[in-house]
């Protein structure tokens, strides 16, 4: 049993992280997202967590080793020499971090394993139409019946809701405290009748994102997170966990970049304007935009280690919403009145015509 | 008559009008089309001898300015641009054979430009034979290209450019629908096989050029008041939405984005206004002041449909509502007879720089 | 008498204009400027005044004719032709039009002639060091002492308050009421010993505009405007007088326009930049800005004079901002390490550098 | 190092000591100067032999972030690319006359670019004669020229560029001061007629460029320094101003330009640290990421100083406000050794475009 892995040595990690590897990674796998999942995966995921590889830091009752960060790394770094998903997950499953800081024991029993094994998928369940990003302004209301919360009312802007088994909810509990008060937190089953969900379809023509309606859906008080009325808390460091993983996530930004540069100089080069001293000076605008913000979340994960904070976390979104703006308007400019064409059968408009739309989701 | 029209489209063409027309093949309502006609609005150019109004660019620019805020996915653009082209050119029996058919609203279309798409001299991809009877090579981005029942080609000859006319149903002639970001618009790629074509007397690149500065000017009423339009539903938008608990319209970061909208596009409606006076009075100021409008408009429209986005949020992000619909038309304004950048450059050289 | 000029025919009114300023006019003078005056210029001016030319459309008890705004044109045309100052200030004199329209008769009698004349010159008292733009937060405080009105506090960014005879004042008169409401306006007389002008050093180096000290200042309450606790409205008034009369001075844009254009252009040509195809397109936006302005003016005034409100005229202040930061970014741009130098050795840099900062007071 | 630097500039280089340089005909303080010096500062990039600290990009980088907040006016980054240019070079005894007397803090001149002010190859306006012994023509834009101790000069010879080593006080050399717009910096035009100097051994472009390389990342850092200052100060004044009834940093608008301005801030600092990083391993990718940093950083620290008048308001317009210290030099920073515009150029160039 390794219940005091962390008086082992980094070598014997190493080396028991590689031979369980060795011993278990067969196939190749698609990588997790955060609601789809494939019974192969999901088989593999629940292997990982049980032979307590998913979430090293994490303490040994709740599936992890109680690793150092550093020890924890040596771990993600095996997994990511064989390509083999699942672990680090104490990083990046925000959900199953939120469940682990807020949740009842009974419902860490209940859910995290199967979170962490890709077997309970989960949903935001923040925006409501009209209140924008004001999530004081909460209007979904839950009421206490019983052993229940009885929720009503309306949700939008939800990512994966149609498949999600659990929603992270916030509604409010107390109409007569400050708005900010009197919201609670909850892990809302999703799969019950009074939860409908919507797709919505968006400027780009798909639907990736869902409008939920709550009718005298039922949620047990014991999936309530933090105490009652105080889920504003609980949500302000549920977001916060958000953006740290997000940042996780920017780690790639630097091969990102780099091959986001390649396809925008070979888009130029296309279009036979990488002459063009007017585009080589958006060119190289645009893709130092990509370049800082590699360099920016190389520093922040150095911050972080380190233990200094770092505002720069903070501006993730405002910076991919940069980026991603600019390098739409630099692939309009470069296609010309090829930009007014669309479809497979003009890739390079579609990108940008989509790229375009999509920009504006980095704001949501 | 801009009254008139300005109820027509407020009767009869509002935004369910516009998504009916994105999923029609022609990209557009007959019926309200025949209304325009009815009006005189396709006739606008054309001298009252040919049965027209006569009118100018001034009237081209106003109707724009609704048809613009409207979304019109009709060919009026392409009406105004070849009843100035025939009314250019020397050629009498063209006029009295084309002018009245287009006056009635007939469906034209014009092959200007090839792949390149920037509708300038280079840009032709379509030559004519010695003896000037068959036309071959192709041409791109035509408006309403593909049910067209006119279509006037631009081509290089032994003598420089000429204005050829041909029947669209022509064996060799073969024209592909393009799939547009811009749902609204109707554009098409044209391939000629040696296809037999009817020569305009006296017309050549000149011509073309004044008809292309008539289409800038047209195009620059659109942007206008479709920037004007967008602008109004921001603002109208901004001032009913509550957030944080006051209506978004009194945050300061609103304000000052809705104030610099607000400042260009009021500069693009002077700008496209002052271009259709120039060239009505065909000032020596009109190639400065046509390209000025071209680009200050099409910049003024792209922003004010972007920001449009920005300013509603969420709500603006669904394929329901009609911000995006206005931003996919600036986009393709943006690119239609050149781009804002090209129009810069002849603003500095008519500028004499 | 000329009491019913407006029974007048144009004809009549041009012949007489005309004659009059062949008698009357010889020399030629500066143009006045709000805040400087020279003898002569205001011998002229008074001579205007009395000949009932300065205000045309003012009633005849005030220096006016009661003209129709074509007639008074008509007058303003014939002084513009010969070079004339004085004629069309009931539309650039806002000081006075502010009097006539919110002063007692006594203050009309007592100031109105001499203000048209240039001999009484006029300050703004309005902005309040830290309150910005906020006029509702004046501070400054005129209390009720007998016939006059008391003023403790401190006004800055004034232009001309060295050499003023009155400033337009807006003091705190009532501290209960909210802060838009409990303001007075008044023409407070600068030469008195409770009244203290600093130059301001701008970062400019120089000094244009003041601090105004006031300690136990006076100001007779018949020097009121408007009623007492109700100079907001009077202030919200003269504030439109002020940018209408920016925008009467815009008429002048075009020509301002075409000066600077010409003027960019030869310095592009100097600097060897003018084939540079990246300043080529910054040279097109910042010229284009100054065109479209002067474009813009031209179609307010005409709004104006149909009578359809425009909201074209509101924007000058923006509009102007814009275009000099831009002209000032690209004038630096041209000279590239030219811009450095600075000093009259250096007029290029010395422009650029000056605009650089000088473009920030728009915004005041 | 840099924390007792830190805590120098902290104690003994406060805006009255800035206003005091700016009337000061060197343009700096002689005892800050020679507390720099006492710290090793001046020394920093020469090694332990000549009685330096034998340090790197990375620690240069790191001093000038504290140089810029501070806007010192010192003579410091032309020690610096001395001592590189000087160490990079193959004359020993050079280095052994040289390096001790800029480590000691002498104040040394680099005249390397004629009044085109571009810092390339073409724009350097300096020629040697036959024999390596005479130089003539003329440089310009020399930091503290006029008051240099040592001098060195970049001048075209028969084979190719060398690097010259000149007395300041020699006849046939004329330095003119020139008046700046940022009144912290000193500059001067030198002009040569024939006059005597010493060629340093294996030193030609290639050293000049390396040397280059680092006078960019130290004004990087210079740069990244200055735009975090400016915006502490402007955040700073946000968060205790009061108007409209609420500190002018609970705005909306304000929020948005902050957030901008510390996004742009916070990338200044990640690409001129990154740059000098590269620089000190000779990574493959150091021309990609100095010339990065140089237009970065030259921008973002523009627009902070810009921005920080802005947002600071009528107060800033005063001389007596340091604001608008910031925005001189940062505008100055924006010419030195290259525009922006000419860094984005060879930044694609690094990229293999």
């Amino acid at each position: 049993m390794t219940a005091t892995d962390t008086s082992m040595s980094d070598e014997d990690l190493r080396e028991e992280v590689r031979t369980w590897l060795q011993q278990n990674w067969k196939d190749h796998l698609p990588a997790p997202t955060p609601w789809t999942t494939t019974p192969a995966l999901r088989a593999w995921l629940g292997k990982v967590v049980d032979a307590r590889w998913a979430v090293n830091r994490w303490p040994v009752e709740w599936h992890g080793r109680g690793l150092s960060d550093t020890q924890a790394m040596i771990v993600e770094q095996e997994f990511r020499a064989v390509r083999a998903p699942g672990a680090g997950q104490d990083k990046t499953h925000f959900y199953a971090i939120t469940a682990l800081t807020f949740g009842t024991d009974a419902m860490k029993r209940q859910l995290l394993r199967g979170m962490l094994a890709g077997e309970i998928t989960m949903c935001l369940l923040y925006s409501e139409p009209g209140a924008g990003s004001d999530l004081a302004g909460v209007r979904t209301r839950a009421e206490r019946e019983g052993d229940d919360f009885v929720v009503n009312g309306q949700k939008v802007w939800t990512s994966g809701a149609a498949t999600a088994d659990y929603g992270m909810l916030i509604a409010r509990t107390d109409w007569n405290s400050p708005k900010h008060r009197g919201i609670s937190f909850f892990f809302l089953p999703m799969k019950q009748k009074g939860v409908e969900v919507r797709p919505l379809r968006q400027v780009t023509d798909e639907s990736h994102f869902n409008e939920v309606f709550f009718t005298d859906a039922r949620v047990q008080a014991e999936n309530l997170l933090g105490d009652l009325n105080n889920g504003w808390r609980v949500l302000q460091t549920a977001l916060a966990y958000e953006r740290s993983v997000m940042g996780e996530a920017a780690r790639g930004a630097r091969r990102t970049s780099d091959r986001a540069a390649k396809d925008l100089l070979a888009l130029a080069r296309e279009a036979g304007r990488l002459s063009d001293p007017v585009m080589r000076q958006d060119l190289a605008r645009v893709l130092s935009y990509r370049r800082v913000n590699a360099l920016n979340n190389a520093r922040a994960k150095a911050d972080l280690e380190t233990g200094t904070s770092s505002p720069i976390m903070s501006l993730g979104k405002l910076a991919m919403s940069r980026i991603l703006h600019e390098e739409a308007r630099l692939r309009t400019a470069l296609l010309g009145a090829g930009s007014l064409l669309d479809g497979a059968a003009f890739p390079r408009a579609d990108d940008a015509n989509f790229l375009t739309l999509n920009a504006y989701f980095t704001s949501i | 008559m801009t009254d008139a029209v300005r109820r027509l489209f407020a009767d009869k063409h509002d935004e369910s009008v516009v998504r009916a027309n994105m999923e029609a093949r022609s990209g557009f309502d007959p019926a309200f089309w025949s209304a325009l006609a009815e009006l005189g609005v396709t006739g606008l150019l054309v001298d009252a001898a040919h049965g027209g109004l006569g009118g100018g660019p001034l009237e081209v620019e106003a109707i724009m300015e609704e048809a613009g805020a409207a979304l019109l996915g009709a060919p009026l653009l392409s009406s105004f641009m070849a009843s100035a082209l025939i009314e250019g050119s020397g050629d009498s029996d063209a006029r009295t054979r084309l002018l009245p058919a287009i006056a009635q609203g007939r469906i034209v279309a014009l092959a200007l430009t090839g792949d390149v798409g920037t509708w300038t001299e280079d840009g032709v991809a379509l030559i004519a034979d010695r003896e000037d009877a068959l036309l071959s090579g192709h041409a791109s981005f035509v408006l309403h290209g593909a049910n067209a029942e006119l279509l006037l080609a631009i081509a290089r000859t032994v003598d420089g450019f000429g204005v050829f006319e041909v029947a669209p149903d022509t064996a060799g002639l073969n024209s592909m629908p393009l799939p547009t970001f811009d749902r609204t618009l109707r554009l098409a790629r044209l391939t000629f096989d040696k296809v037999p074509a009817h020569r305009l007397d006296a017309a050549g690149w000149s011509t073309v050029a004044r008809t292309l500065q008539l289409g800038l000017v047209a195009l620059a009423g659109e942007q206008a008041g479709g920037a004007r339009r967008v602008l109004e539903m921001t603002t109208q938008y901004a001032k009913v939405r509550y957030q944080f608990g006051r209506a978004i319209g009194s945050f300061q970061a609103i304000k000052h984005m809705a104030a610099n909208l607000l400042l260009e596009t009021e500069s693009a409606i002077s700008a496209a206004r002052a271009a259709a006076a120039a060239l009505a009075s065909t000032a020596n100021d009109a190639d400065e002041l046509v390209a000025l409008a071209a680009f200050t408009c099409a910049d003024a429209y792209d922003r004010a449909a972007a920001d449009a986005i920005q300013m509603h949020g969420g709500i603006a992000f669904t394929w329901a509502h009609p911000a995006h619909l206005y931003l996919r038309r600036a986009r393709a304004d943006l690119q239609l007879f050149g781009t804002p950048a090209a129009h810069r450059e002849r603003y500095l050289k008519a500028l004499g720089a």
